[in-house]
């Protein structure tokens, strides 16, 4: 493995931690919320992946405006994607929060493990 | 045991990851393959095809709008999921509690978002949604800030104050503003014999080309921000609706 | 070659015992004589129908029907050769004898019972006028698992036991006769019935051959109930009402024999298969079924079962006289098909007439009961005494032509095997009739009556049929003239 | 090519009022005609593209209806309406009156993110509408709110979540390694990148996340719960028609997007397809004596989807012409026959609340038609000719003998064995047991229900013997496919 590489790519081994990181704790927490505390490092690691992708050296926002050359402006399509990307996050997210609620109201607990066990009604 | 399974099989992952890291387009690159294909048409032609200078409300509007249409439709199912599973609350009002917390806010705190509040809406509306092109920002900004300060509001009114400040029949014909917008744009391009989401009509040329492509994409910006701030409302409200309505338990906590 | 027609007759004659559903649904409950007339009249009119075909099979015409391309290559197709009409034609009057039996018999779920005996009907046609290893397939499985529920009809304990296990088995062959069919369809590049074999020993290997060889022996040698793969059969008969039983035995153990058949004449051919040196085995193990389950039958005390076993044996009479591989065997094995359909079909509604009136299954309880029963045990001895081979019934002709055709294929150690078997017959039937006729303490002497019309006839003609066939062996029209034009034209 | 955006475009804007029943039975009705009114098209053009915002690829989102988009549009529509119909008087028994709207918006929703996930060409709107189908059938699942609806729900919620992050994740190394996200364009780019490994990757991420999607035999673990909890014609739709995306999706990813032959990558995608094959020969097997061993008529069906989806993969991922016709025919022959059995289940819950297969005994004649759909449907999972999941069972055993896979030949005879055995114990309660009870006459049920159930039954026999109407096509596309 090409460690300078990786080191220059610093963004990406760090998004690739943050992501396992997430999917540690989707896996391993018994809180629902944690759960999705998980799911939403997940994303946020996924996203900050994808804006590296786009990033130049000494890049500008890409609006057109005076002063700036088109080939200095950072690439803007992982931007739009990453937008895209954080509104089905905010949905997803939505919709386990509630279903996270109506589980606590059903269930009175939001552990897994208590979910589990009480399964049989 | 299970953890070190668990860890075990992150590892596994981990190595796949870092080893296709390790073997990446270096960050920042100027030749990397996604800064040589398709971007340099955005940059140079942008403006003028995209009708906006700023590129990335013109990928997201023009070059990439079916995805951006997709995009708005998520935020409708999620809300659509969120109230078929926590019920939406009823037209009118029926709570005679009026913040069933029973702590009120503090003078200062109502104070401050009373006077905030209207900033914070024309910051939405006027700067994020209908400036978008031309500068940071864009509809789902401009909505998530609009969503926000009715959020605020709520926290420091109570929800009966808001849903009666936005009740029910407005919000619902408000929620599918935005793909109602989309759509209506789109076809307006279809009626006219060009592709859908293109917002150019034939026979028009020159300046007022782009004065209807302007307007039209306007539409959808603003379209986006309302419809997505109110959705984003319609699920605080309903989630905040379930809030209290746990909190007159009728199941045994733990 | 053969002249080759159109014709759609394969397709109406298959469509007509559906027209009994109707008839048996609608008025099951209500007027359960118009029910029966249409269930009746559907199955005569399929007989009369398939012997229009008569004179096209004399001359050795084939009818061709193409029903419907499946999948591109593989075809639903009816092609009706002198084999299949005798088959056809076979199948269709021991189906009407039983059917009119059954009118007596059956006196439960009969709607049930006539909708699927009718649609059995139809689709053992099919087998018999199918025109490719693919139709044939189809309409064999549609076949087995239609007849499940008549196994199964009574309900009982013992029947579902039953009924489980034949469909374990059936179910088993199927997906393995699959196998084998995909096997054929990709080496061999086609399905289809030509008259003679379509595998090609130049370009497959013998290995190969080999396997598919086996594995459609495996497969419908549980239909045709070679020795190892026969454990559904002694549960199944005797769990079935006896109509079914007689259908079963007469019938449906053929259609796996047909299969055989189909695979020996019209898939390998015969010169392949000499080449390949299977014969052999296949008659070792045919010649073993035939010892082991005569065996059987002679333990056991529960007449049917004791028919069932017999029927084990006697179908592989049939797979004996193929694997002879000369003309005057597969004479012999074809004329087995329809002369042990009539003589085991009589026994088993024989034996359902038995059980029908005095309740008796076991044979050590039956002391007497031929003077109870007189007409129904004589056309019983009439029948069994064809089993064992005795001049005069049809069983003399078939062992006499196996007898010619193991001398014809230089192999006339299987003689042997044939005077043992007719030994053995003759040691689990001469028992039967003697307590029936002979043993002393006669039971109910003054309750002395047969069974009503309707199961008596087709007893009595089956019977007659035994002895008919036994007489007029070379009058046209009955099995000895088909078998001969079949077997010309593939010698 | 309007009519590709044309197909869409009514969806669009039918869900977006109150949805009542006839307002969403007019939209699904009028897309499915304007969907198959594009058949002819396809078949005239083999692929019919359409160029939303009037950009072509790779700048725009282009929406592209090949063999494969087209015959998945059809059977979602085809089999989407006969639910819908049948939700109409089945959907009150098991959900509130107030969430009924929201149902018939939700159904609409995921109908139409699965048409536009079948057509699109554009990867990063594949993600987005997958993600539309995915939020849909969480709630969907959950619509009921009982207690373990809700578990279920969210169990599917965890595991569709992590698998779609996956495949974004798999769609930025992809977009990093080419500068694409069309899926034609990063083929071509693919050929000559520098950036392999990053592909391989991304390749193993995107296999994994969709193997998750469609219930692939170690990551199943959500769907017998997911599948048996939901409503019923939920449980059709998600069964029949949503894992169904899983399986596109690897077929989009393995074929359009990597292709067969590729010199860099074959190795990574010869093991890849081998271990996905072995998976699927795996989920067959397990998925069966799963099924076999349940006493819930429901969760005993939802696990025979995943045998049957093994079938579809292990079709698929042979690398033969016929095994892939074969997979893609099961694909059709699957989502009938499961549709209908989980409609026929149904029908058992709304008239009798009977969900334990003992429980059945002797329905078979108080309810003829009902039974008799569930027996025609389950001879097409059982694979009993002539049906099409015998035409199906078919060409995938022809593919393994294209390919020499014999141990897959056994896998395939032994799966429909064992298939076998769960369906028939459950015809045979239906039909063989338990005196029929006296003074009780027919009793069905309505008609809208009994209608689609009966359709879609005939329907498996129909595309077991006309299985000419589609199979050259099939052929021919699994020619193009392999031949790249």
């Amino acid at each position: 493995m090409n460690f300078s590489r990786m080191f220059h790519n610093l963004n990406y081994v760090v998004s690739a931690l943050l992501f396992l990181m997430g999917l540690y704790t989707v896996v391993v927490k018994p809180n629902l919320i944690k759960k999705l505390i998980g799911l939403n490092i997940m994303e946020t690691s996924v996203f900050l992946f994808i804006v590296s992708i786009g990033m130049v050296e000494g890049g500008e926002a890409p609006i057109v405006a005076e002063g700036v050359k088109s080939s200095q402006m950072v690439n803007p399509i992982p931007q739009a994607l990453i937008l895209t990307g954080i509104v089905v996050a905010v949905s997803t997210t939505a919709v386990a929060l509630s279903l996270c609620l109506k589980i606590h109201e059903r269930y009175g607990t939001l552990n897994a493990a208590e979910i589990l066990g009480r399964g049989e009604p | 045991m299970r953890k070190a399974a668990v860890l075990g099989a992150l590892l596994i992952i981990g190595a796949m990851l870092l080893f296709a890291i390790g073997k990446m387009p270096a960050m920042n690159s100027r030749n990397a393959p996604d800064k040589t294909h398709v971007i340099p048409r955005y940059l140079e032609k942008g403006e003028e095809e995209g009708g906006a200078k700023n590129i990335v409300t013109g990928v997201i509007l023009n070059y990439r709008g079916y995805d951006t249409m997709g995009e708005v439709t998520v935020i409708f199912s999620a809300l659509c999921a969120v109230v078929a599973l926590l019920d939406r609350e009823k037209r009118g009002l029926s709570r005679s509690s009026p913040d069933a917390s029973g702590v009120r806010s503090s003078v200062i705190v109502r104070t401050v978002v009373r006077f905030a509040f209207p900033v914070i809406v024309f910051f939405a509306v006027a700067y994020m949604m209908l400036h978008g092109e031309g500068s940071p920002g864009g509809g789902f900004q401009g909505g998530a800030i609009l969503g926000a300060s009715v959020i605020v509001f709520t926290l420091a009114f109570g929800l009966p104050e808001s849903t009666r400040r936005m009740p029910l029949k407005v919000r619902i014909p408000l929620e599918s503003t935005a793909i109602v917008g989309f759509l209506a744009m789109g076809i307006i391009g279809l009626a006219y014999g060009v592709n859908f989401l293109t917002y150019l009509l034939p026979g028009v040329h020159g300046a007022m080309a782009q004065t209807v492509r302007n307007l039209m994409m306007t539409v959808i910006e603003v379209g986006i921000g309302i419809g997505g701030g109110v959705i984003f409302i319609s699920i605080v409200f309903a989630m905040m609706r379930e809030d209290k309505y746990e909190l007159q338990p009728d199941v045994p906590q733990p | 070659m053969s002249k080759i027609v159109h014709s759609v007759l394969p397709a109406i004659i298959m469509a007509v015992p559906w027209l009994a559903i109707p008839g048996a649904v609608l008025w099951g409950k209500k007027r359960p004589g118009a029910a029966k007339a249409v269930y009746v009249g559907c199955t005569a009119a399929t007989f009369l129908l398939i012997t229009t075909m008569y004179p096209r099979a004399m001359d050795g015409v084939v009818s061709v029907q193409h029903l419907v391309e499946v999948a591109p290559g593989i075809n639903l197709a009816f092609r009706v050769d002198t084999l299949g009409f005798y088959f056809a034609i076979l199948l269709s009057v021991i189906w009407l004898l039983t059917t009119v039996y059954s009118l007596g018999y059956i006196r439960t779920r009969e709607t049930r019972y006539y909708c699927f005996t009718a649609i059995n009907l139809s689709f053992c046609l099919g087998v018999a006028f199918s025109a490719n290893m693919f139709t044939l397939f189809v309409f064999y499985e549609l076949m087995s698992l239609f007849t499940y529920p008549l196994i199964i009809h009574e309900e009982t304990e013992i029947a579902r036991r039953a009924g489980l296990k034949y469909l374990v088995y059936t179910i088993t062959a199927g997906a393995v006769i699959l196998a084998a069919l995909i096997m054929q369809y990709y080496y061999g590049g086609t399905l289809s019935f030509l008259g003679h074999g379509t595998l090609n020993s130049e370009t497959i290997s013998k290995p190969v051959l080999l396997i598919i060889f086996s594995v459609y022996m495996l497969g419908f040698g549980v239909k045709a109930c070679i020795m190892p793969l026969h454990g559904w059969v002694p549960d199944a008969h005797p769990a079935a009402p006896s109509p079914t039983s007689a259908l079963l035995s007469g019938v449906i153990l053929k259609v796996g024999a047909f299969g055989i058949i189909r695979v020996l004449f019209d898939v390998f051919g015969i010169k392949l298969l000499g080449d390949l040196g299977v014969a052999l085995p296949m008659l070792w193990v045919a010649s073993f079924t035939i010892i082991v389950a005569s065996l059987f039958a002679i333990t056991q005390n529960d007449l049917k079962r004791r028919l069932a076993y017999s029927s084990v044996a006697q179908v592989s009479y049939i797979i004996l006289g193929l694997f002879l591989l000369s003309p005057d065997g597969a004479i012999g094995g074809l004329l087995q098909i329809a002369h042990h359909a009539f003589m085991k079909g009589t026994l088993f509604l024989c034996a359902g007439i038995i059980i029908h009136e005095t309740g008796k299954r076991d044979i050590r309880e039956m002391n007497g009961i031929g003077s109870k029963l007189p007409i129904t045990m004589l056309a019983f001895s009439v029948a069994a005494l064809g089993m064992m081979g005795t001049p005069l019934t049809c069983g003399f002709i078939t062992k006499w032509e196996l007898g010619l055709g193991s001398i014809q294929a230089h192999r006339p150690y299987f003689i042997a095997v044939l005077l043992l078997s007719a030994l053995l017959n003759a040691v689990y039937f001469l028992p039967i009739i003697y307590i029936a006729f002979f043993k002393g303490d006669p039971m109910d002497k003054l309750l002395k009556h047969e069974t009503s019309r309707t199961m008596m006839v087709p007893v009595i003609i089956g019977a007659a049929f035994v002895v008919i066939l036994g007489i007029f062996v070379t009058v046209p029209g009955l099995p000895y003239s088909l078998v001969k034009i079949v077997v010309k034209a593939l010698f | 090519m309007p009519l590709a955006f044309a197909a869409l475009c009514p969806i669009w804007g039918m869900w977006r009022r109150k949805a009542c029943f006839p307002w969403s039975l007019l939209g699904v009705a009028i897309t499915s005609f304007l969907v198959w009114s594009l058949i002819g098209k396809v078949n005239a053009s083999k692929v019919v593209a359409y160029n939303v915002s009037g950009w072509r690829p790779p700048w725009g989102i282009q929406i592209r209806i090949d063999y494969m988009g087209l015959l998945m549009a059809c059977l979602i529509t085809g089999v989407g309406l006969m639910l819908l119909i049948y939700s109409w008087r089945y959907i009150v028994s098991e959900i509130k009156e107030e969430r009924i709207p929201y149902y018939y918006t939700l159904y609409l929703l995921i109908f139409t993110a699965m048409l536009g996930f079948s057509i699109t060409s554009d990867l990063f709107n594949f993600f987005v509408f997958m993600e539309i189908f995915s939020i849909t059938s969480y709630a969907l699942v959950a619509i009921s709110g009982e207690r373990m609806a809700l578990r279920a729900a969210f169990k599917y919620l965890l595991m569709g979540a992590i698998s779609s992050l996956t495949v974004l994740f798999a769609i930025a190394f992809l977009y990093s390694a080419t500068g694409s996200l069309n899926m034609l364009d990063i083929s071509s780019r693919l050929k000559s990148t520098a950036y392999l490994p990053v592909a391989s990757v991304a390749l193993i991420l995107f296999i994994a996340a969709f193997a998750v999607k469609s219930a692939l035999f170690p990551v199943h673990v959500w769907l017998p719960d997911a599948h048996s909890i939901a409503p019923s014609p939920v449980s059709a739709l998600l069964s029949a028609l949503v894992i169904k995306m899983g399986v596109l999706g690897i077929f989009r990813i393995l074929f359009t997007v990597y292709g067969h032959s590729f010199s860099g990558l074959s190795s990574t995608w010869n093991s890849i397809a081998g271990v996905v094959a072995w998976a699927a020969a795996l989920s067959i097997i397990l998925g069966s004596v799963m099924a076999i061993i349940q006493r819930d008529l429901k969760i005993m069906i939802a696990y025979s989807s995943v045998s049957q989806i093994g079938y579809i993969l292990l079709g698929i991922t042979l690398i033969s012409t016929r095994g892939m016709a074969g997979g893609l025919y099961n694909i059709v022959a699957h989502a009938m026959g499961k549709a209908c059995l989980f409609l026929v289940a149904g029908i058992f819950i709304y008239k009798h609340g009977l969900r334990r297969i003992e429980n059945l005994r002797g329905i078979g004649r108080t309810m003829p038609v009902t039974a008799g759909a569930f027996a025609l449907a389950a001879l097409s999972i059982v694979g009993v000719p002539p049906s099409a999941g015998f035409v199906a069972k078919w060409y995938i055993l022809w593919g393994c003998f294209q390919e020499g896979q014999y141990a897959f030949v056994i896998v395939v005879l032994l799966g429909s064995l064992l298939s076998a055995v769960y369906c028939f114990r459950v015809v045979y309660y239906m039909f063989f047991t338990g005196a029929g009870r006296p003074g009780v006459g027919l009793d069905e049920a309505p008609f809208t229900m009994l209608a689609p159930t009966a359709i879609l039954s005939v329907g498996t026999l129909f595309f077991g013997i006309f299985a000419t109407l589609l199979l050259p096509s099939l052929n021919n596309a699994a020619r193009v496919l392999l031949l790249k």
